[in-house]
């Protein structure tokens, strides 16, 4: 599946977008598999109440199933307007 | 009811008079824009990065916009954002709703505004003297989508 | 902050850039409209005549702004109302308001709205093909008072 | 003192403003005086729950005094915006 990073998170993380096999279920779960992976992601995901998700362009828990889903998004809380 | 991500700046004299030209239903018509401010917590910023994510924010927006043509009696609306490298004075978005009485045109317009700082995925890098800083998302903007 | 009782059309665009012109701290600019439409109670109407109270209009209003002024954090502010005859899709009237965050700008310009729609002296006689009628003062816009 | 009608208490009296010389000490005083005078001022303060006042530009009561007003406006509810 596709995982982006925008803001500080795709700074931290040091790219916009990637492709990822994983078996994980949930975002969680896909979440601990890269904090797993290396310190970059360890960093980014420290604190999960600054990190927000969209699946498939839709935000979404951290609970939710990643069943079917081909694009993952992670991003702080957002800042527009 | 139209939704435009942009780079390019935007004339809000011309949205305006686009919305409401060659019709006599509209009663009302308000606007909203926003605007890059020079300072930042005290100190003088250079330039604003916007970043956005492209596909999503249009989605995002045109659920917001959706939202409140159900909520509201609109005649017409309309937002514009832009993204990219802004500076001090420049303007980065703007909402415009029509309606018959000026109530509804009103609290549309403030909810697009509140939900459009915390639901569409924008996020604002300020360029200071000591380097970029990602804009802090604030308690308020979150507190404002409660009353809605 | 800025008053104008006028028989002439105005440029909305060109009064939301020049409020804006050569500053960097305004962080929020909403305006209000109101137009002329084309039907009353269900029938068309072919024109509309607003009279008006030379020297106490521009007192009002200035009273008004004043007191929005000292309710609100506003970096800018500006009424501009029309007179004489007007026609059907026409503009009536605008305000605008400005200030480092929104909710002063969208607070002071519902406010500037409501005491300007009962408070200034101005009234609405509305040409159909049965002849012309004065527009009743609606029972909402007195209650909109309350709220402030 | 002047006295300024608009709108359609204007229509009902046939003049835009007149010049009246009078002893009364209030408003209310003053539309009796004119309704005692002529039918077309009886007609157009039949309701004075539909008539708003101001003396010398400001909004004022029925009850207020006329003392020192150089100018008083008689005129329905306020219809602008």
């Amino acid at each position: 599946m596709d995982v982006l990073y925008f803001a500080w998170v795709r700074e931290r993380i040091g790219l916009p977008k990637e492709r990822i096999e994983t078996g994980a279920t949930t975002v969680a779960e896909l979440v601990e598999e890269l904090k797993a992976r290396e310190e970059r992601y360890a960093v980014a995901f420290s604190d999960m109440s600054a990190i927000r998700v969209a699946l498939d362009q839709e935000l979404s828990p951290l609970d939710a199933s990643l069943d079917g889903v081909r694009e993952v998004a992670f991003f702080p809380p957002m800042t527009g307007g | 009811m139209t939704v435009r991500v942009q780079r390019e700046d935007f004339d809000i004299g011309a949205e305006l008079n686009a919305l409401r030209a060659g019709r006599d239903d509209i009663g009302a018509l308000v606007s909203f824009s926003g605007l890059v401010r020079g300072t930042a917590k005290g100190a003088p910023i250079t330039s604003m990065e916007l970043e956005h994510y492209p596909g999503m924010t249009e989605k995002a927006l045109t659920a917001i916009e959706a939202q409140a043509v159900e909520r509201w009696s609109l005649q017409a609306s309309l937002i514009i954002h832009r993204y990219g490298l802004l500076h001090p004075g420049d303007q980065i978005m703007m909402v415009a709703t029509a309606s018959p009485h000026r109530s509804d045109a009103f609290e549309a317009a403030e909810f697009l505004m509140d939900f459009l700082k915390s639901r569409a995925p924008f996020w604002k890098k300020e360029a200071t003297a000591d380097g970029g800083r990602w804009v802090d998302a604030r308690e308020a903007d979150e507190e404002a989508l409660r009353r809605w």
